[in-house]
């Protein structure tokens, strides 16, 4: 019994979103009205389920030390062009055609971060220009979608839970998976923990970088797809102009390091539904428009800076405040 | 010159010290939005001097709050930077109530001549925008201020373990860009002569991709506000060549992006054939 | 190039504007049941300009003087997954009728099919939906933005009868309203005269002075006239002119009339403009929901009436409509 | 002939920007030898090794690498290790976040069925550590450990890969003796199966005990080759640095004067309780204890990086508070701390930039930076403490390791403390260069600097210090003077045998 209850505590200690997030649940649900209801959770998941496969993508990249700014205008891209094309090529040669282009960027994204040693914020800060201008290309306006198929699929649901959130649980459970039980999964930790004891070990660091590139902008891709689908429609405005903070913000919500390394899979879930949760605790509370992002923000000091105390507490007391964080400053 | 009145490269400055302390300030864009609608509605008030004095006095306490949050609680700057651009986002409304702010009755006041007036055949604001630049240069270059800054950031616990007050600078970096957006805000309201609460959104990624484009690290410790000058020129200048050019802003913005990769590639390899074998970092 | 092949224009069935919104002033029948009326709004973009703020602020303070109506108003940030949440989040609610001025005309249907589906009346305002989706609506309540910008060519054409060179400074590009005021604009006017450039200014007036001063450079005195595609627009390129000693004709494409715009209307600052007050919205839209939430018969279309109007008349539109110039 | 080597290196040439770091190097191996190689700091051995295991390629064509008899070129250090050629790094080169076993197998994780087996990787991890006798928990993540034990993880990654050469670049830096043995015995069994090792230390006992054949290295040459059997620590030292060294250890000899610090009852939850202690002017006081004891930390709280919960700290004759490291600068107090890259370099800075930046609040013209004394204070210890360095602008990431430590302890001495607390300061450092800082040590406690010595070496803490404190488990355990610190006495205290414990604490 004692045994259980240090295992849970010791996870609590570890994975610090998961008290944040129940203290935000069990606050949530005390004070709203309706915020405890089936139907509702239901809702706040389906709400987020394209979201969660963007942050999914963002966990490989973050946890490899960089980050991906194109994220958002390239799923903006994808959108456009699978609902595009379906009438010219027919619907699932134009979400290949999306998935592809998608991993394509993600493989450019990375060449250029390895090969040519280009800086990854300036990368995909240039990607995210550049998406969006081949976007604004290819259609200015909102793009009607043309089957009715394919819009249904993300109505449709399965056991009660909307289809898109099963496949964002997919995928978060299949990206935990590549990350804890395959070799690019440690690399990628290795690799993001201390780069250059990760190239010494004889780990391919450019072909994992380059592959963590391409993960992160094939989500971008699937996330597209996903709300073409969701929409029935594609706006060239998706993903425009903060789709990739609020991927980051989950991710590093959820307690993975910013500079690489540590984190996993279920904290980004669990950033992901805290977020989820407050967005939705906000609109059940009629806030006034004005005060939505002064609440948000001031809930997202709060949350980190909770995050640091539960941190705290949970390093063992020998020799662990020594300053020593491996080469960047203790950023987390 | 008309290139050098851009606001980016008036938060430029600052934007550079917070990178060299090896953090972000995204809440430059909503802290310059908030001080131009504050200073338009202040003037309307109290006049241009006190409405002025507020306004920087708002920027400084803003930056003080990011910059406790990160230097001393040690918080992750990206966030907080983010948390904190909502929470000014809505003072902003609440300041204007969601409206446009509109100045009254200042055709006459000097207070327009800092955006629209001229020093000689220079624009006032280029004026001061290069004095500004050179002076934060020189602070960084410079003084003890500077060269431990460039410490904190390039190792933030070998400076603390070398009596340098690492939270204090932090701090520092973050108050001076809150101070120093404000006062961009004062001259854009100046410049404009009325603020929508919106302003300056999304200026803040423009900025920092200027100030990297400048040759700053992302991770701290190097980096120079007259190359992130130039870098914000850069972009600026190809701006207003693709106007020129007549391309449609979607062929612009796709330019942009190929552009920035190519001179940044450039200015890589011709920095490599300098120095070849140094350690290459990452991000 | 671009491939889009979205080419109708007017999205909304473009009947005339036949039903002036001050008259609907009717008083809530209903007194049987002492019901609460619960109305949810999912606005476009609050606080991003005067129109929609003014709107929120007269849609509320209009709410409040009606017996048993609660109005809840959220905003969606220009985000259609922000807005369709709310709607959902209406729904779980189980509000009365929902009110959405939509951030997308096409992308926002799937929302409006789930209320439907859920049996809750839903209606939308200012931003037109996409003919495909108007099954699931219960009412529409708007301006025409596409004939704001036919009207401002025909003033432009007006005053140049004999051609000229305009510039066109667009809002942000992308979203409807920016489209149709482009669209409107660019399919009427006369053959003589010719656009020289369209830029984006988004809505901003920093932006909208830089690409000014950025055209002046390019054509200089080439240029005849400016058709912006808002007053926050025309004030900002009117800045970069006035730097250039440029005196040309700008035409903005809506004008709000707020004391700002007014004012440079008579300075003679903006010189013909499309008046699309904010004043008729209230009553219309909230009258509109709260029938529709009782259930009870609602006209599908209202629009509100369009004025041309320049310098000289200005005030006299306004007064003579019943708007106040407000700020 | 040629299959009497499992390898050869011949004409490698290596050079970086203003310096040649190897120029014309030889180099052989016999299949189950122990070479060790000799030189001084920035001789260019970790370089050599790094141009084996494939880190760097040597410059011309002329360098060339015959591994069990072929010519191999190992573009990348995955190709060597592939090729069985693995390198325990000389700055640890592991991977915080992860867990013990992990970094052990790092790149070489066990699969089962396509995944990774995470059992088999605990056992296996579990098996290589007993061998060593480290007492971790494999799934324990390195960031916790301390460092000795962080290198010993090091020495079974080296010895878990089965190596047909193992290079090990200063493995026993922060090692204890008793480690240390243990360490030795697993070399001595490696070798029994035919590995090869490449030994790189600076401890010239640990040579003479552990190697077959010395290869000393100097200025990037090749400038010697001993059997180990029939020559002298004297002899390699006198090829090494060209002059033999009469005495290792200085004792200090002044009369210790006034009292400078006095720290009574301090005390930090979990990590130190009850630490009083004194010292003064002219005096060295050394702090030995076994790695985790708690030394570091009680003098991170002296220098202000942490706060003590308790006790009072008298400083020249004042009770003090200090709260940041910037007031115990005020105060003349320094600080070597025993981390150099994380804490006591900024690594990306020049090394005229780092060596006066604790200088710098000294050295302002109104609140400008006098640059021409950062020039001044360079050039002044890179004389004093003979700092090999290409330039005063050269980065100090690409000094080698010994210089490393000498740009720190430099950037010290340059405000002239009062105070000065040394934590292992010649960790890396070679034997030449560690003479000079110890003599360097023992002048200034005569020019009446008080010294708190760490460190780990007891020759060098039994050579060095008046006065000793012995700790175990964040206490003092004994306190010795005189005569009284040998290595006798001290291993008692340590050890926790009886004691006579006549004078536990000071004052
Ligand atoms: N990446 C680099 N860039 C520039 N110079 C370098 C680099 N690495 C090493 N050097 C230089 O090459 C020389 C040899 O360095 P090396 O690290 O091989 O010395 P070492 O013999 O291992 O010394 P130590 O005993 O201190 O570890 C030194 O002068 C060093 O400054
Ligand atoms: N972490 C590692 N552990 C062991 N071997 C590795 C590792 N990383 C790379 N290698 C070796 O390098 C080769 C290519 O590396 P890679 O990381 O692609 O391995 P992999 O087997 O393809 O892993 P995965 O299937 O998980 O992507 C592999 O065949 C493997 O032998
Ligand atoms: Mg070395
Ligand atoms: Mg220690």
């Amino acid at each position: 019994m004692s045994n259980l209850f240090t295992w849970i505590t010791e996870k609590f200690r570890k994975n610090t979103i998961i008290p944040i997030f129940l203290i935000v649940f069990l606050v949530c649900s005390f004070f709203i009205d309706k915020f405890f209801s089936l139907g509702n959770f239901v809702n706040i998941l389906g709400q987020n389920a394209e979201k969660g496969i963007l942050a999914a993508g963002m966990t490989f990249v973050i946890l490899n030390g960089y980050f991906d700014l194109s994220v958002g205008t390239l799923m903006g891209l994808t959108s456009c062009l699978t609902v595009g094309l379906t009438p010219v090529i027919g619907l699932i040669p134009s979400i290949l055609l999306a998935l592809c282009l998608g991993a394509a960027v993600g493989l450019i994204n990375g060449l250029l971060v390895t090969k040519l040693k280009i800086n990854a914020f300036i990368v995909t800060l240039a990607g995210m220009t550049i998406f969006r201008g081949i976007t604004y290309m290819y259609t200015q306006q909102t793009v009607r979608g043309s089957s009715k198929a394919f819009y249904e699929l993300s109505r449709g649901s399965f056991l009660g839970l909307p289809n898109p959130v099963w496949i964002c649980l997919a995928f978060i459970l299949l990206g935990q998976a590549v990350l804890y039980f395959t070799r690019h999964g440690r690399n990628t930790y290795a690799a993001g923990g201390n780069m250059s004891s990760a190239q010494n070990a004889g780990i391919n660091v450019d072909r994992t970088v380059i592959l963590n590139f391409v993960i992160c902008s094939f989500c971008a891709a699937v996330a597209g797809v996903m709300y073409a689908s969701k929409f029935n429609s594609a706006s060239p405005t998706l993903g425009w102009p903060d789709a990739h903070m609020l991927a980051i913000a989950a991710v590093v919500l959820g307690g993975t390091k910013l500079s690489g390394g540590y984190g996993n899979m279920f904290y980004t879930l669990g950033g992901l539904c805290t977020l989820g949760m407050i967005n939705n605790a906000m609109n059940l509370l009629k806030l006034s428009s004005y005060y939505n992002t002064l609440v948000m923000g001031i809930i997202l000091i709060i949350v980190l800076y909770m995050d640091i105390v539960l941190r705290e507490q949970s390093v063992p007391s020998k020799r662990a405040n020594i300053p020593g964080a491996p080469k960047k400053l203790q950023k987390e | 010159m008309s290139t050098i009145r851009t606001t980016k490269i008036r938060i430029a400055p600052n934007t550079t010290y917070v990178i060299i302390g090896g953090n972000f300030d995204l809440s430059v864009g909503s802290i310059l939005s908030f001080s131009t609608v504050l200073v338009i509605q202040l003037f309307n008030i109290i006049g241009p001097v006190a409405a002025m004095l507020a306004v920087v006095f708002m920027g400084i306490l803003f930056g003080l709050i990011s910059g406790l949050l990160v230097g001393y609680l040690r918080l992750n700057s990206m966030i907080v930077t983010l948390g904190m651009m909502g929470i000014v986002q809505a003072l902003t409304y609440f300041v204007s109530g969601g409206k446009n702010s509109v100045l009254k009755n200042a055709e006459t006041s000097w207070f327009l001549q800092i955006g629209q007036g001229f020093v000689g055949f220079i624009p006032t604001l280029v004026v001061i925008c290069l004095i500004t630049v050179a002076i934060f240069e020189i602070v960084l270059k410079r003084t003890v201020f500077g060269s431990q800054l460039m410490s904190v950031g390039g190792n933030q616990i070998a400076s603390r373990f070398s009596g340098v007050n690492d939270r204090k600078l932090v701090t520092l970096t973050f108050i001076l860009s809150g101070m120093m957006t404000a006062i961009a805000g004062i001259m854009l309201a100046s410049r404009v002569g009325s603020a929508q609460n919106a302003i300056g959104e999304g200026y803040e990624m423009d900025v920092i991709a200027g100030v990297i484009l400048g040759g700053a690290s992302l991770t701290g410790g190097s980096g120079s506000v007259v190359k992130a000058f130039i870098g914000i020129l850069i972009l600026r200048v190809l701006d207003n060549g693709f106007v020129m050019m007549g391309l449609p802003y979607s062929t612009q913005w796709l330019a942009n992006g190929l552009i920035i990769l190519v001179v940044v590639c450039v200015d890589l390899q011709s920095k490599r054939a300098k120095i070849q074998g140094k350690g290459g970092g990452k991000a | 190039g671009c491939a889009s092949s979205t080419d109708s224009s007017t999205p909304a069935p473009s009947s005339s504007a036949d039903q002036p919104a001050s008259d609907a002033s009717s008083e809530a029948p209903a007194d049987g049941e002492k019901e609460v009326v619960r109305i949810g709004m999912s606005a476009n973009n609050i606080g991003i300009d005067d129109y929609q703020t003014k709107c929120d602020e007269l849609l509320r303070e209009y709410a409040s003087t009606l017996e048993g109506v609660e109005l809840t108003v959220l905003d969606a940030a220009g985000d259609v997954n922000t807005q369709i949440s709310q709607i959902q989040d209406f729904i779980q609610q189980d509000m009365d009728a929902i009110i959405v001025w939509a951030t997308d005309s096409v992308s926002v249907i799937p929302g409006l099919q789930q209320a439907q589906e859920a049996g809750v009346p839903i209606m939308c305002t200012n931003n037109p939906i996409d003919p495909s989706g108007e099954e699931y609506l219960t009412a529409f309540v708007g301006p025409d933005h596409y004939q704001e910008a036919v009207m401002c060519a025909e003033m432009l054409a007006d005053m140049f009868p004999d051609g000229a060179n305009v510039v066109q400074l667009t809002g942000t590009p992308g979203y409807d309203v920016s489209t149709w005021r482009q669209d409107g604009f660019e399919a009427s006017i006369p053959e003589n005269i010719t656009i020289l450039e369209t830029q984006n200014a988004d809505w901003n007036r920093e932006k909208a002075q830089q690409q000014m001063e950025k055209l002046i450079l390019k054509y200089g005195d080439q240029i005849d006239a400016l058709y912006a595609a808002d007053d926050n627009i025309a004030i900002g390129a009117y800045n970069a002119l006035k730097a250039a000693n440029m005196d040309i004709p700008i035409i903005a494409c809506a004008f709000i009339g707020n004391e700002e715009g007014v004012k440079c209307m008579e300075d003679g600052i903006i010189d013909a403009c499309v008046l699309q007050s904010p004043f008729p919205e209230a009553p219309a839209v909230m009258d509109t929901a709260v029938k529709i939430a009782k259930g009870e018969e609602v006209e599908f279309l209202t629009r509100y009436d369009l004025y041309p109007v320049t310098s000289e008349n200005v005030r006299q539109v306004i007064t003579d409509n019943g708007f106040e110039v407000w700020k | 002939m040629e299959n009497e080597y499992i390898l050869e290196m011949r004409h490698i040439t290596k050079s970086f920007p203003g310096v040649t770091a190897l120029d014309d190097v030889d180099l052989k191996l016999r299949p189950g030898e122990v070479l060790a190689l000799c030189g001084e700091n920035g001789a260019g051995k970790s370089t050599l090794m790094k141009v084996l295991a494939g880190i760097y390629q040597p410059d011309s064509d002329k360098g060339e690498i015959y591994y069990q008899g072929q010519r191999r070129i190992f573009k990348a250090p995955v190709e060597a290790k592939q090729a069985g050629i693995i390198m325990v790094f000389q700055e640890l080169s592991l991977v915080m976040d992860l867990s013990v076993a992990e970094n052990i197998y790092l790149g070489s994780l066990p699969l089962k069925h396509g995944r990774i087996d995470w059992k088999t990787l605990y056992e296996d991890a579990r098996k290589v550590l007993a061998e060593i006798k480290c007492d971790v928990d494999p799934k324990t993540p390195i960031g916790s450990l301390p460092i000795a034990q962080r290198q010993m993880v090091e020495i079974a990654r080296g010895i878990a890969l089965g190596a047909k050469i193992l290079i090990l670049d200063e493995p026993t830096s922060s090692l204890t003796d008793k480690e240390k043995d243990v360490f030795f015995e697993n070399i001595r069994e490696l070798k029994q199966k035919g590995t090869s090792v490449i030994y790189i230390s600076h401890k010239m006992d640990e040579i003479m005990e552990i190697s077959d054949r010395a290869m000393v290295l100097r200025d990037g040459k090749a400038s010697g080759d001993f059997a180990t059997a029939n020559t002298t620590i004297d002899e390699i030292i006198q090829c090494m640095i060209g002059r033999s060294i009469s005495n290792y250890y200085i004792k200090n000899k002044a009369q210790p004067g006034e009292e400078l610090l006095r720290v009574e009852g301090l005390c930090r939850e979990g990590q130190y309780e009850d630490i009083s202690f004194s010292v003064r002017r002219g005096e060295i006081v050394g702090l030995y204890g076994l790695v985790g004891a708690g030394r570091t930390e009680i003098v991170e709280s002296l220098f202000g990086i942490t706060r003590p919960s308790r006790g009072d700290i008298y400083y020249k004759g004042k009770k003090i508070q200090i709260r940041n490291s910037v007031q115990a600068v005020r105060h003349k107090m320094a600080f070597v701390p025993e981390n150099r890259k994380e804490q006591g370099l900024v690594l990306g800075e020049t090394c005229r930039k780092n060596i006066s930046l604790v200088k710098l609040p000294w050295i302002k013209k109104g609140g400008f930076v006098d640059t021409a004394k950062t020039f001044e204070i360079y050039e002044e210890y890179r004389h004093k403490l003979k700092i090999n360095a290409a330039s005063s602008e050269q980065l100090t990431a690409q000094l080698s390791g010994g210089n490393q430590q000498k740009i720190v302890l430099g950037k010290w001495l340059a405000i002239q403390p009062d105070l000065l607390i040394l934590d292992e300061p010649t960790r890396g450092i070679d034997i030449g260069a560690k003479a000079d800082i110890h003599r360097f040590i023992s002048q200034l406690a005569e020019e009446g600097m008080a010294v708190i010595l760490i460190s780990s070496e007891m020759p060098e803490i039994i050579g060095v210090s008046n006065r000793l404190l012995c700790i175990r488990d964040g206490r003092i355990c004994a306190q010795l003077s005189g005569e009284d610190i040998n290595e006798q006495r001290i291993i008692n205290a340590i050890m926790n045998q009886p004691e006579d414990r006549s004078n536990p604490a000071a004052s």
